[in-house]
């Protein structure tokens, strides 16, 4: 049987490298890869201590966040299909209209 | 008509305040009178009031009345009440009387003058001022009478305010006498705060009851002192004086002779109780007021403006009057304040005479030979001069030597001698003055508005009057040798004083008499070697000790000297203080912190780079810190 | 075994999601979150969660991915973006990301040792699953097909062909 | 009965459902409908609330409970929306965007805060968080022919999305640790004695940064002026009040009974203080150079997040609903003034474009004045009233250094307010900027805020009463 | 305390009358200039009206507010109380009597949207009124900032060059203090709270609470600060020159007549009464900030080349000295402190009106473009003299009886400080005649200048009622200080009620929980 904590720990590195990610890519697009990898992180935190704790709903949870994940896809493809309409680049950096 | 004492005051005040809001809708000619009526009207009560104390028995019966509880809080009170005392009644029988022969004297004066209905505003507000400080039986009210004739003189000297030096003067004497005032107020809160007090009565005592011990005593009269060497102009706050001579000449003689600048020696001999009670203070007095008759008597002696001399006298003359305040002989310095009251404002109204009838001309250098084109001025003035010198039976002779006897009598033996080096000096510069600007050959270049004839009568009468008076006045203070009684204002003054000034035996009387007598001689016939049989002589002694003569001259370099040690590091001092604290320190402080305030904004919008990624950045470090601070 | 298999899978999956940050091509990119999250739905797996595991496998790796290939083919990135200077910020976040790590570790210690709870049997869990959807899950259920209403309305709105003027 | 309890909610849902439908269907000619619609929803919300009063509707286990200030809240959210569309009516269409979508979208986003402050329940305060992002997302980026536009959706999306993952991973903590969501008894009843689990707080911390991102806490804050600076003037004026009220009402309720208790939590307060204070201060002093209006209110906005997190330290429930009302009409007020003066199109709201507006527009001017001394916190205006209750309360509760701090923080305030008036007072109009005369709808607005600020400030007589009996402090 | 009284609630009309008639200014229409002035006048002068007839109906035996009104506002102690007792009565009609003669003097000078400055100038006199009659400190704050957003405008839009600097530092700087006492008033209301399991602000209640020393120096401290800025007491005075000299003459008037006294009156009414022991721990260290500033005022005052910073700065030497009398906390400084006050808003209203007058001819306020005016406005020669000698304090006119008084009080506690006070005596003559010479005396500068009008019946009209005031008040104080006696006197009871702080100021303590009794009742 393995340990819970490993899941756990496995969970926490993903959840970092979904952050080192964010912060190495450099268009809109692959960030919010990054940040999917953040999200199912999270998932796999919640099923790893839904099951320590032996609580029955961390897949209820898991479904809930996955639909969450997907009208963020959503809305978030419909966004960086906006920005590149208008600039014909996602890059993250060109949007610096707004500063200061 | 006595009842009325209290209106002495009122009614030049009255006529002041009316002057002063319709003077302009008024003739001359109604102006002239209703002031002089004033005056006269006051003139008038006093000579009633007076008669009435003295057949009561000289100053054993005061008259008073309170008019006014005026300030009145906790512990403090002050009311607005009126004293007529032996003391009050010579004072303001000076003021008002001299004051209205002055008023007449200015309606002819002053006839050609712009402003005529504010001259005599001010000048009726400057004899109720002076009237207020006189018959004040309140210390608080005094001290109203006493600012408000320095404002007076601050108004009359700068009355040709268009002219720089007269306003640059009249600021000067305001400035100078407040700083005396500050003094004195201190000195007043030191009595109020020990007495309980303002009352004079209760002032003068509080140290017999012990109430004042003589420390405090001490301090509240040198204090007091101060204020009145700012008023009398004596050392060290004398300076005013001479540059005062910038106003109207009938103004010099009423103020900065007869009246206010003596209010100082009033006020001494007011609160005589206080300071007989402190010896030390009576010394201050005294000595302060011996070395400033000898001191302004030597700068008389090289003084060229005719009115400049005779300001320097009387400041010497007043340094008489405290030292015979300063040895305890308080009734001869009201004495020697009453005959000087006749002779110097006769020798500024003569001197007023002739300035007026030469077109404005001060310089003695360039005046001589007047005898004969203003033969009455010429005459009054020789005797006024022959009265400040102290040439026996005139009435300077009499007062002066009053307070040398009592100064002698004293054993006060250096005051004395200090006080007939100044009577030789007197007698010396008042007859350079005379011999250089009366007699020997016309040096007169005919001014404009010039006028070669003798003074209309509104003038000459008050120089005649005057003249008399300056003569005959000493008779009421002849000096024990001819009797008991033979000394009136002597023993009309004794109820306001605490204590009898001490007598000597009739020969030293004699002796004293004699030499005083002998100085005055010596200093008329220096003057007449000098400036009349050999006018070179003070030429060469110029050019032979150019220092002293230089040191004469520029007036000790005092002015200079205050100038360099007080008011300019005080400007300095403050304009340094305004540009390198009050806007650097102060002012930068505050506008410091906005400035940081605001840059601290800038560098918090240089990290709002518009970059997503420094977004996270703050959001990570932000969460490391925030989940730290949770766990640990 | 389950060691074995849960190793493989989290190699596979960090290294996916490793390779992901050091590739600079887009559409691998997104081909190897499609790997890391297919392990990932295999770890569910481990975990007791097959219902999970299906849908993370389905949806996610399945459905949300192939949607973000289509993008980066769309955007036509498949050419790498030219590198940046700004490097340093990138090394600074990747020290904080491992303090955060540190700290999320040391934050789920407490749970973890109190050891594994074996508290429901496995064999129940998607009928269980179901039920809890429709009794305490109900409201949140609900809620989603909200939620997912409005993120398509929100994209409409936004990407759509009509809508302003 | 559970009907009654999500009436106020459905009707948002079908009003939204309706504008939208109505809109696409009708087209041009049915964009006055879907507005009347949307009203008509919220104003059947506003009554369902209004019936829902005192009942203490509570269901499905708690996740949806309309205690009162669940109910005092979704009022502020009814009114705050409504004030919304007519702030649009003449401004969105004259910037090519779609009534009808601005509608629904509005209220996707106002169901989203309906759910997430009536629940008890971190997965459905989750979900109506996420409702909430995802319209506020689209709301932000509706000129989709402005680049400004376009970059706010873009930059508030990434951040949002990335901080939603915190949310996410936090909520596996909590749950992890205590086997509950319950946003109070989940913490706070798993070790009564000893106060929650360091886990759990650890993932309390975790959400809370996400609520922290929500409401633009500092550090967290920093899409905020750039998302409000780019999106439509109404919606900043909405993103800068709904997300807030929903985001502080979720802390009031899970944090604050935290914060008296001892063990892992102790540090909760503290952490929380030294936020607000860093926010006020950082909200403010970034204010302070700005030259454009609308970027300078955003920024007061994250200053104002300071001030209302004083209220959650301080525990103090009635002074925060207040403080949200008094906020909501100052800056809808302000917000309003800025939209009367973009004109056709531009957006006007730079200082050069308010200089000597004092003598073009009196009426706006002053408007504009009174919003910004009322966000100054002067008196008798609402603002200084509510900053007064909150402080108060904090100072009650001992936190005396952090009021001392937000007092000092709304000095640096009152230098960029009175900027803004000392443009339009003292300086001579530079151009002639274009200036929105026909829309009374707008003026309306204005209007009603003004008035909100001053009786508010004079005489809030009632809704203060109401506000203290309903909510415990 | 709370007799209520039977009579028509006086207080509120004076108070809020000018109000009432800023909102009816609203309604006036167009441009019509002649007529906002002449409403906004009426308004003022009924206001006046209505000041005199509290005056009038003021007993004083007591030394209790009279007038007392109290209603409840927002509930927990936030109360509407208003009353004036012989402290508050005089500021009152200090502020009623300026405000009229201030409108009337910008009849000319302001001509650029009038209705706004009347409105500004109506608000802020119900602003100023406030503050002196409340009685409870919610209130007491609230017309305290409510105020300064009137004079904000009115230095910002009507003033000089650099008017928006100085409203700027004006309004941050008077905040910076007021909203530490905000902080403070929170403090207050929780240890009131504490102590009694009451809430209340009213101010009676609050000084019947004892604190903690260590609370009530940082109270002390707080609530000091903020009086002190607007006093202002040495070093905080730094906004007052340039918002004096920024500010229209309307405003200038009203800032330090009234404005200042604000500061004043908040240690007389709160600072100390509140705080007797810190008050009496620091009065010595404040009465040294004191007679500093009598003396930096004074010199910096002499070399100035405005007018009007000369004049700031010659209120900041006054204030000085009022202060000092007031730290000095005997009953006749205080009497002397509160006489002065009255005094200081009439001479200096009076020689800021005087160089309005000048500054309307010419357009200058730098002394040295200015000599030999007297020649050509007698006059207004003859005022502002009158008006200057009242300020420096000479007998006979107003300030000599505040000023003798303040010193005799300041002598009684502190001879070296009084001492030190008196300088101001020397100092203040010499910078205002010193003022008076250069630009009235002297040669003309240019003979031909036909600017120098003097007095019209309006100028006239403004002046009169103050020089009138400065001799009638120097020569009957009576009918002020027989209703000041019974209020100074219990105030000064208040601050000897309390033992003094035992040796020395105990170390800083913020714990307001110290002295909460064991059961915390909870409304």
């Amino acid at each position: 049987m393995i340990a819970p904590a490993a899941f756990f720990v496995l969970a926490v590195v993903l959840f970092v490298l979904g952050v080192i990610a964010f912060f190495v890519k450099k268009d809109l697009l692959t960030q919010f890869m990054a940040v999917e990898v953040m999200l199912n992180a999270g998932n796999l935190a919640l099923l790893a201590l839904a099951k320590a704790s032996g609580r029955p709903d961390g897949q209820a949870l898991v479904l809930f966040i996955i639909t969450v994940a997907a009208a963020e896809a959503v809305i978030g493809l419909a966004i960086i299909v906006l920005i590149f309409r208008q600039r014909k680049s996602i890059r993250t950096d060109d949007l610096e209209d707004l500063k200061g | 008509m006595a009842r009325y004492f209290w209106l002495i005051p009122l009614v030049p005040g009255a006529s002041a305040f009316v002057l002063l809001l319709f003077g302009r809708r008024f003739s001359r000619r109604w102006v002239a009178w209703q002031a002089s009526a004033a005056v006269f009207l006051s003139f008038a009560l006093t000579v009633a009031a007076l008669a009435k104390i003295s057949a009561a028995g000289g100053g054993a019966a005061p008259l008073s009345k309170v008019l006014l509880s005026w300030i009145v809080s906790g512990a403090f009170s002050a009311s607005v009440a009126l004293t007529f005392d032996g003391l009050a009644a010579v004072m303001a029988a000076v003021v008002t009387g001299v004051g209205f022969l002055i008023h007449v004297y200015s309606a002819a004066y002053m006839a050609e003058d712009r402003a005529y209905s504010r001259y005599f505003a001010f000048l009726n507000l400057f004899t109720f001022f002076m009237l207020v400080l006189v018959l004040a039986s309140d210390i608080v009210l005094m001290f109203v009478g006493w600012e408000g004739v320095g404002l007076c003189s601050y108004l009359l000297i700068g009355f040709w305010f268009d002219r720089p030096a007269a306003a640059a003067a009249g600021l000067k004497a305001f400035l100078v006498n407040r700083i005396g005032d500050a003094a004195f107020m201190v000195g007043v809160l030191f009595l109020l705060a020990n007495v309980g007090s303002s009352s004079f009565a209760a002032i003068n005592a509080a140290p017999g009851s012990g109430l004042l011990g003589p420390g405090p005593a001490t301090l509240a009269a040198i204090l007091l002192f101060v204020g009145a060497t700012g008023k009398s102009a004596q050392i060290p706050l004398y300076v005013w004086l001479p540059d005062a001579m910038e106003g109207p000449t009938p103004v010099s003689a009423l103020i900065h002779a007869a009246t206010m600048v003596t209010a100082g020696v009033y006020m001494v001999c007011r609160l005589n109780g206080l300071f007989t009670a402190s010896p030390a203070a009576s010394s201050v007095v005294a000595w302060v007021g011996a070395v400033t008759a000898v001191y302004a008597a030597t700068m008389a002696l090289v003084q060229h403006d005719l009115k400049r001399v005779l300001a320097y006298s009387t400041i010497s003359q007043i340094g008489y009057m405290f030292i015979g305040c300063g040895v305890g002989a308080y009734a001869a310095g009201m004495f020697h304040l009453l005959t000087h009251a006749f002779f110097k404002s006769l020798l500024f109204l003569a001197a007023g005479s002739v300035i007026h009838a030469l077109g404005g001309e001060q310089d003695m250098r360039r005046m001589g030979g007047l005898r004969k084109r203003l033969p009455v001025t010429s005459f009054v003035f020789l005797i006024g001069a022959l009265a400040v010198s102290g040439i026996p039976f005139l009435s300077g002779f009499f007062s002066k030597d009053a307070i040398l006897t009592g100064a002698y009598a004293g054993g006060r033996y250096a005051l004395y001698a200090l006080g007939l080096a100044a009577a030789v000096l007197t007698a010396f510069y008042m007859f350079r003055l005379v011999y250089v600007a009366f007699y020997g050959a016309e040096r007169t270049s005919p001014a404009p508005g010039a006028q070669s004839h003798e003074q209309p009568r509104a003038m000459t009468v008050p120089l005649i009057v005057l003249a008399v008076l300056s003569a005959v006045a000493g008779l009421i203070g002849l000096p024990a040798l001819f009797g008991e009684r033979a000394n009136v204002i002597g023993r009309f003054l004794e109820g306001s004083f605490a204590a009898a000034a001490p007598h000597p035996a009739p020969s030293t009387e004699i002796a004293l008499s004699l030499a005083a007598t002998a100085s005055a001689l010596l200093g008329l016939g220096l003057a007449f070697l000098l400036y009349r049989r050999s006018p070179g002589i003070p030429a060469r002694l110029a050019g032979r000790f150019p220092g002293i003569h230089r040191l004469l001259v520029r007036k000790y370099y005092v002015d200079e000297a205050y100038d360099a040690v007080i008011v300019r590091p005080l400007v300095r001092g403050a304009e340094a203080i305004y540009e390198r604290f009050d806007l650097k320190v102060v002012d930068g402080a505050l506008n410091g912190s906005a400035a940081a305030a605001t840059r601290a904004g800038r560098g918090l919008n240089a990290l709002q780079s518009g970059l997503v990624r420094d977004y996270a950045l703050a959001f990570l470090l932000g969460a490391i810190l925030f989940l730290g601070f949770l766990i640990l | 075994m389950a060691l074995v298999i849960f190793a493989v899978l989290s190699v596979a999956c960090v290294g996916a999601v490793t390779a992901m940050i050091l590739s600079q091509n887009q559409a691998r990119n997104a081909l190897f979150l499609v790997l890391a999250f297919s392990s990932l739905g295999g770890i569910f797996g481990l975990l007791d969660a097959p219902f999970a595991a299906a849908v993370q496998v389905l949806v996610y790796a399945g459905a949300i991915m192939v949607l973000f290939l289509f993008a980066v083919m769309m955007f036509n990135l498949r050419r790498p973006l030219p590198p940046e200077g700004k490097r340093l910020r990138t090394y600074l976040a990747a020290a904080l990301a491992l303090v955060l790590l540190a700290e999320l570790v040391l934050a789920g210690r407490r749970v973890l040792a109190g050891g594994a709870a074996e508290a429901y049997p496995s064999g129940s869990a998607i009928a269980d699953l179901g039920r809890l959807l429709f009794t305490d899950y109900l409201y949140a259920f609900e809620i989603t097909s909200l939620l997912i209403v409005a993120a398509l309305v929100g994209a409409l709105a936004l990407a759509g062909k009509t809508g302003g003027e | 009965m559970a009907l009654m309890a999500l009436a106020p909610l459905v009707a948002v849902v079908a009003g939204a459902l309706a504008a939208l439908l109505l809109e696409a269907f009708l087209k041009r000619e049915g964009r006055g409908i879907a507005v009347a619609a949307a009203i008509i929803a919220l104003c059947a919300a506003g009554f369902f609330i209004v019936r829902s009063w005192g009942l203490g509707l509570s269901y499905f286990g708690g996740r949806l409970s309309l205690d009162p200030l669940a109910l005092l809240l979704m009022a502020v959210f009814a009114v705050l929306a409504a004030l919304v569309i007519l702030m649009s009516l003449v401004y969105a269409p004259r910037r090519g965007i779609n009534l009808g979508e601005l509608c629904g979208l509005l209220l996707f986003a106002v169901a989203g805060l309906m759910i997430m402050v009536s629940s008890s329940d971190w997965l459905v305060v989750f979900l109506g968080l996420e409702v909430l992002s995802v319209a506020s997302y689209a709301l932000a980026g509706l000129r989709r022919n402005d680049r400004a536009s376009s970059e706010a959706a873009a930059k508030y999306f990434l951040m949002g999305s990335f901080a939603g993952a915190f949310f996410v991973f936090g909520l596996a903590l909590v749950f992890g640790a205590s086997g509950s969501l319950d946003l109070i008894s989940g913490l706070a009843g798993a070790g009564a004695a000893s106060g929650p689990p360091a886990a759990a707080v650890a993932g309390l911390g975790l959400i809370v940064i996400a609520l922290f991102f929500k409401i633009a806490i500092a550090p967290f804050h920093m899409w905020a002026p750039d998302a409000y600076e780019g999106a439509p003037t109404p919606v900043t004026a909405f993103l800068t009040i709904g997300p807030k009220a929903a985001g502080f009402a979720v802390l009031l309720r899970a944090v604050s009974p935290l914060l008296d208790g001892g063990g892992a939590a102790s540090a909760l307060g503290p952490a929380l203080s030294v936020a607000a204070a860093a926010t006020m201060f950082w909200g403010n002093l970034a204010a302070l150079r700005q030259k454009s209006v609308k970027r300078l209110l955003a920024y007061s906005a994250i200053a104002h997040s300071g001030y209302l997190l004083v209220a959650v330290v301080a525990g103090d429930a009635p002074g925060l609903v207040f403080y949200l009302i008094s906020y909501l009409f100052m800056n809808v007020g302000a917000f309003g003034v800025l939209a009367a003066l973009s004109g056709k199109g531009e957006e006007h709201v730079s200082f050069a474009d308010l200089a000597g507006l004092g003598r073009r527009h009196p009426w706006l001017a002053a408007g504009l004045a009174a919003f910004l001394v009322s966000l100054a916190g002067f008196p008798p205006t609402a603002g200084f009233l509510a900053k007064f209750h909150v402080f108060s309360a904090a100072v009650a509760k001992g936190h005396i250094l952090l009021v001392v701090a937000a007092v000092l923080a709304s000095l640096v305030s009152v230098a960029y307010y009175l900027r803004v008036v000392v443009a339009m007072y003292m300086r001579e109009p530079e151009a002639e900027a274009a200036f929105e005369r026909e829309d009374p709808a707008l003026w309306l607005v204005i209007f009603l805020c003004l008035f909100g600020v001053v009786q508010l400030g004079l005489w809030p007589g009632n809704l203060l009463v109401l506000i203290r009996q309903a909510l415990p402090f | 305390m709370n007799t209520v009284a039977a009579t028509p609630p006086l207080v509120s009309v004076v108070t809020f009358l000018p109000l009432a008639g800023a909102v009816v200014l609203i309604f006036i229409r167009g441009e019509s200039a002649r007529a906002v002035r002449a409403v906004a006048l009426t308004v003022s002068l009924l206001t006046l009206a209505a000041s005199l007839v509290l005056y009038g109906g003021f007993s004083g035996d007591s030394g209790l507010p009279e007038f007392v009104e109290r209603a409840s506002w927002l509930g927990r102690g936030l109360d509407y109380h208003v009353g004036v007792d012989g402290i508050s009565l005089f500021l009152v009609l200090l502020a009623a009597f300026l405000t009229p003669l201030a409108l009337l003097s910008s009849w000319k000078s302001v001509s650029d949207r009038v209705k706004e400055f009347s409105l500004f100038m109506l608000l802020l006199e119900t602003g100023m009124i406030g503050v002196f009659v409340s009685l409870n400190l919610f209130l007491f704050y609230v017309f305290w900032e409510a105020m300064l957003i009137p004079m904000y405008f009115l230095i910002g839009i009507w003033g000089g060059r650099r008017r928006v600097y100085a409203t700027m530092k004006f309004v941050l700087f008077t905040m910076f203090g007021s909203l530490l006492m905000l902080a403070a008033i929170f403090v207050l209301q929780a240890a009131h709270f504490r102590a009694t399991g009451a809430y209340s602000l009213s101010i009676a209640d609050l000084a019947a609470t004892s604190l903690a020393p260590g609370l009530q120096t940082w109270l002390f401290l707080a609530f000091g600060l903020a009086f002190a800025i607007k006093v202002p007491l040495f070093p905080l005075h730094t906004w007052l020159p340039d918002a004096h000299v920024e500010a229209p003459t309307a405003g200038s008037v009203l800032l330090a007549a009234v404005l200042l006294k604000m500061g004043a009156y908040g240690f007389v009414r709160l600072g100390l009464p509140l705080f007797p022991q810190a008050a009496a721990a620091f009065a010595p260290a404040l009465s040294i900030l004191a007679v500093v500033g009598v003396v930096y005022g004074g010199l910096m005052a002499l070399v100035q080349k405005d007018m009007k910073a000369l004049v700031a700065y010659s209120s900041v030497s006054h204030m000085g000295l009022i202060m000092l009398a007031l730290f000095s906390l005997g009953f006749e400084a205080t009497e002397g402190a509160l006489y002065q006050m009255l005094n200081h808003g009439i001479s200096t209203g009076a020689l800021f009106l005087c160089v309005g007058v000048l500054y309307e001819r010419t357009q200058t306020r730098l002394i040295a473009d200015y000599g030999g005016v007297a020649a050509r406005m007698p006059v207004f020669a003859g005022v502002f003299l009158l008006a200057a000698l009242s300020s420096a304090g000479l007998p006979g006119l107003n300030g000599f009886v505040g000023e003798i008084l303040c010193f005799f009080g300041i002598f009684g506690a502190n001879k070296a400080l009084a001492a030190l006070g008196v300088s101001t005596v020397v100092l203040s003559a010499a910078y205002l005649l010193r003022l008076y010479r250069r630009v009235m005396h002297g040669p003309l500068k240019d003979p031909a200048d036909a600017r120098f009008r003097d007095l019209d019946r309006r100028e006239l009209a403004v002046l009169a009622p103050l020089v009138a005031l400065m001799v009638v008040m120097g020569l009957f104080p009576g009918p002020i200080l027989r209703k000041m006696d019974a209020s100074v006197s219990r105030y000064i009871e208040s601050l000897e009620a309390k033992p003094p702080l035992a040796p020395a100021i105990k170390g800083p303590d913020l714990t307001i929980r110290a002295q909460r009794p064991a059961a915390e009742p909870e409304p």
